[in-house]
């Protein structure tokens, strides 16, 4: 088998050709700054308020509410850091989970050189906060809780609602880090009790490079990016206008597909998992089994090191992470596995599959006897391995 | 990311397996990165190393290393094999990528390792050879801005 | 003329379709993420980073001094916001000009709120800032010099090595807002003493949403967006891969043409600015004469509104701009022309057209004929107009 098996779709996904026909005319024709007077380019701020209104009905929000960023890590920056601005009067106080993303961890880590305090909650070992533990956290002096909608490691959905309830309730500002989630689960601000949440367009078969922030009106937070009067005066520079109709139009199917994609997704995600815990020894099923991204599994396979892994993965054209692409430069094990219990040997030997809808079951088979055959070669050389056989 | 070299002796390690009453065992960790590996060694009456097998629980800079590490000890003398640095293991490689540099450190202690276990069960002392430590640090990479 | 004539290409460009077909194959057939472990995403790093040698070579820099942003406001936020953050136990004292864009402006007057104190420098008649001021204006706490390279409304370059020259004998570091230069005019960011420099594609036939902070060795400046790895740690999110690629080769065709283009769209422009100021009366040329951008003409007409000469403009398919496309949603005249002495009513008159090598004597001829036509019957239903010829 020559053709790539491509498993990593929550790295980043494939850009939809309908995606790019939308896009193309923003290039060359129809390239004015939408900022600009006269009817060339009107149509332009037509274009991006129109992808604007697909976005803020696929949230339940007003048109209004939608802010256009440069990514997701963009939107998780500005969330943070402005709220922390905005509010610093009523408090210095951040509660947020162990298992975010870099973009809200890195972030927060920040704001605490700046004199901040932030709470970083345990997770169960399911990647699910604990609720309890949230209300306990919450002082006089919390502005803000950021917790992710879904984990992009362990594909771990969290119990969104209730969280903004418990926020409502204490009069807290929520911010939901939705990168993975949005257009892949159903969500409502309003119903779900969400004051902001970030996306980002690549994750959901749209371009890089855009994401945006929903702010719900009466929250006062300013920019991050100052400059023109773009994004009414809350995020400066040229309107990326391609991006914002690439994003528009990746939302507009993704949420018409979502209901097909999900069960076609479930249904093989289910079938991976079962044929590999029932066919590779010692080896564990990461995150929760049902609460969770339909395209996502995550396994440990003990005594394995997880670069070595992919790389023969890789070898066999089979594209795989191990843990979330962006920390691939570090050498630490996993924040998120570490967080739900595993020991640092057994974080290290971990591998996340993430399916989209064009996946066969002819590539899912083919990955698992190439999972076996590999995991197989590699605990022949394993140290750990070798230690736990004479033990035996 | 890595080198063709690299990437052959990841493909097809040399030398993996164990030796059975080996003349010299070590197992060293990586502190930095969780890594283990564990060199075998066979040495004659001479002190010339005969044989040679690793396990390696690591990357794919760590195998690499490992595999290639076992070529350069072959044959060679106890003497010799203690000449073998990291530095050495890496040139014979290609190279690698700067935050792999780490992985090559496992390698030359295992070696010593491996080597102080033979001088400790013969009751010898090997000139230049201090005790290995379990866990290996390095000086950790700074980046300069 | 049906055809739409365009003369504002300050606010932002047509994507050069060799810039599109270079970046179609990262949407749908490498659109891996450029930080994943395996070959079928490593040739897009290997993308990335030949933009980053086409640019850096561009400016006579260093490949690792380059660092890829969401637009040029983003890396004029970077810049400055970074820069105050790193350097202020040097001291809190910023320099800069009352001619920057807002990215620069709005910036330092966000850092003036939170502690910092900012100069905005003086310029003269035709936008040139002078230099016996600025060195004037330095203090012992100062960590920074910001000077725009050339004017967006007026196009005017300033004497960017003498200014370099006066940061590097003071020990403070210059950073340039170049959006509108680079790729336009020589630069060379060593021979020139710059230490930090912006600039955003969509100014230069590339496409919009991506631009870069060089940023010289040694400046120790941390992230404005925290998160991931990417971009050596300084800037994290996803690359835009397509974007970054785009950038690339509009630099590279951009600086393969510069020479020549820059011929092209002098004579051009002089040709226009001899026959508006030669056949409209009351008329001034706002910018100085020689040091301008080469495609940057901009005129005051007395006793109009410039607003009304735009619409009638684009009436005749004509597309132009009244001071920066980023403040039409203000209501102020232009805070450049009224820096350079223009009273507001004449300020409010003004008109920037800014040329691409595409523009034809014809399209220049028209527009002059039109130019002709609307302000002279925008000057007889202008009071002021009437004023003027009743005391004459
Ligand atoms: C949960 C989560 N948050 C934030 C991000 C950052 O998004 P982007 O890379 O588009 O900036 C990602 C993906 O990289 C993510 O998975
Ligand atoms: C001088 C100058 N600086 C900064 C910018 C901002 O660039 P961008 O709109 O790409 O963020 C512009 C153009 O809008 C500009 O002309
Ligand atoms: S990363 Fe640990 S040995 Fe290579
Ligand atoms: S009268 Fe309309 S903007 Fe002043």
């Amino acid at each position: 088998m020559e053709k790539k098996i491509y498993l990593d779709n929550a790295a980043t996904t494939r850009t939809r050709p309908e995606v790019v026909d939308a896009m193309l005319p923003y290039f060359t024709e129809k390239f004015g700054n939408p900022s600009s007077v006269y009817e060339f380019a009107s149509q332009n701020k037509k274009a991006v308020d129109e992808a604007r209104g697909t976005i803020a009905k696929a949230l339940g929000a007003d048109i209004t509410e939608v802010y256009f960023t440069g990514g997701g890590t963009e939107a998780d920056n500005w969330a943070i850091k402005a709220t922390a601005e905005a509010y610093k009067a009523k408090g210095n106080h951040i509660i947020t989970t162990k298992i975010e993303h870099h973009a809200v961890l890195h972030t927060c880590e920040y704001l605490e050189k700046n004199g901040y305090e932030v709470t970083y909650l345990d997770v169960d070992e399911y990647g699910i906060v604990k609720l309890d533990q949230l209300e306990k956290a919450i002082k006089p002096t919390t502005i803000l809780i950021t917790i992710m909608f879904a984990n992009n490691e362990i594909g771990t959905i969290q119990p969104i609602k209730e969280i903004g309830e418990i926020a409502k309730r204490n009069k807290i500002l929520f911010h939901t880090d939705a990168v993975q989630a949005f257009a892949q689960v159903d969500i409502n601000v309003n119903d779900m009790g969400i004051d902001m949440l970030s996306a980002s367009a690549h994750k959901l078969n749209g371009p890089k490079g855009i994401g945006f922030l929903y702010i719900k009106k009466g929250v006062k937070i300013r920019s991050l990016i100052h400059g023109g009067a773009q994004e009414r005066q809350r995020r400066a520079g040229t309107e990326n206008v391609p991006g914002v109709v690439g994003f528009g139009k990746a939302v507009e199917i993704a949420m018409a597909t979502m209901e097909d994609r999900a069960k076609k997704e479930i249904e093989l995600r289910d079938y991976l998992i079962k044929r590999v815990l029932a066919e590779v020894p010692y080896t564990r099923l990461n995150g929760d089994r049902v609460k969770r991204l339909p395209n996502n599994a995550n396994f440990s396979f003990q005594f394995i090191e997880g670069e070595s892994l992919l790389i023969m993965l890789d070898m066999n054209h089979i594209c795989a992470s191990s843990g979330s692409a962006c920390t691939s430069g570090s050498l630490d094990p996993s924040h998120v596995l570490l967080a739900i219990g595993l020991p640092h040997e057994i974080a290290h030997g971990s591998l996340r599959l993430t399916l989209s809808e064009d996946n066969t079951v002819e590539e899912i088979d083919y990955t698992v006897e190439k999972i076996k055959e590999i995991v197989d070669k590699l605990r022949k050389m394993s140290p750990l391995y070798e230690d736990f056989t004479r033990k035996r | 990311m890595y080198t063709e070299k690299v990437m052959d002796h990841f493909s097809n390690p040399r030398n993996v397996g164990e030796i059975e009453n080996a003349s010299g065992v070590g197992t060293v960790g990586n502190a930095k990165c969780g890594d283990i590996m564990r060199m075998y060694l066979d040495i004659d009456e001479t002190g010339v190393i005969q044989d040679v097998k690793f396990k390696t629980f690591g990357c794919g800079a760590a195998v690499a290393t490992s595999s290639m590490a076992t070529e350069l000890v072959k044959g060679k003398t106890v003497e010799e094999a203690l000449k073998i640095t990291n530095k050495s293991v890496m040139e014979a490689l290609d190279g690698l990528p700067p935050v792999k540099v780490h992985c090559s450190l496992l390698a030359e202690e295992a070696i010593h390792a491996a080597l102080w276990d033979y001088a400790e069960k013969n009751n010898i002392k090997i000139e230049g050879l201090e005790k290995p430590k379990s866990d290996i640090h390095e000086e950790e990479e700074t980046i300069e801005y």
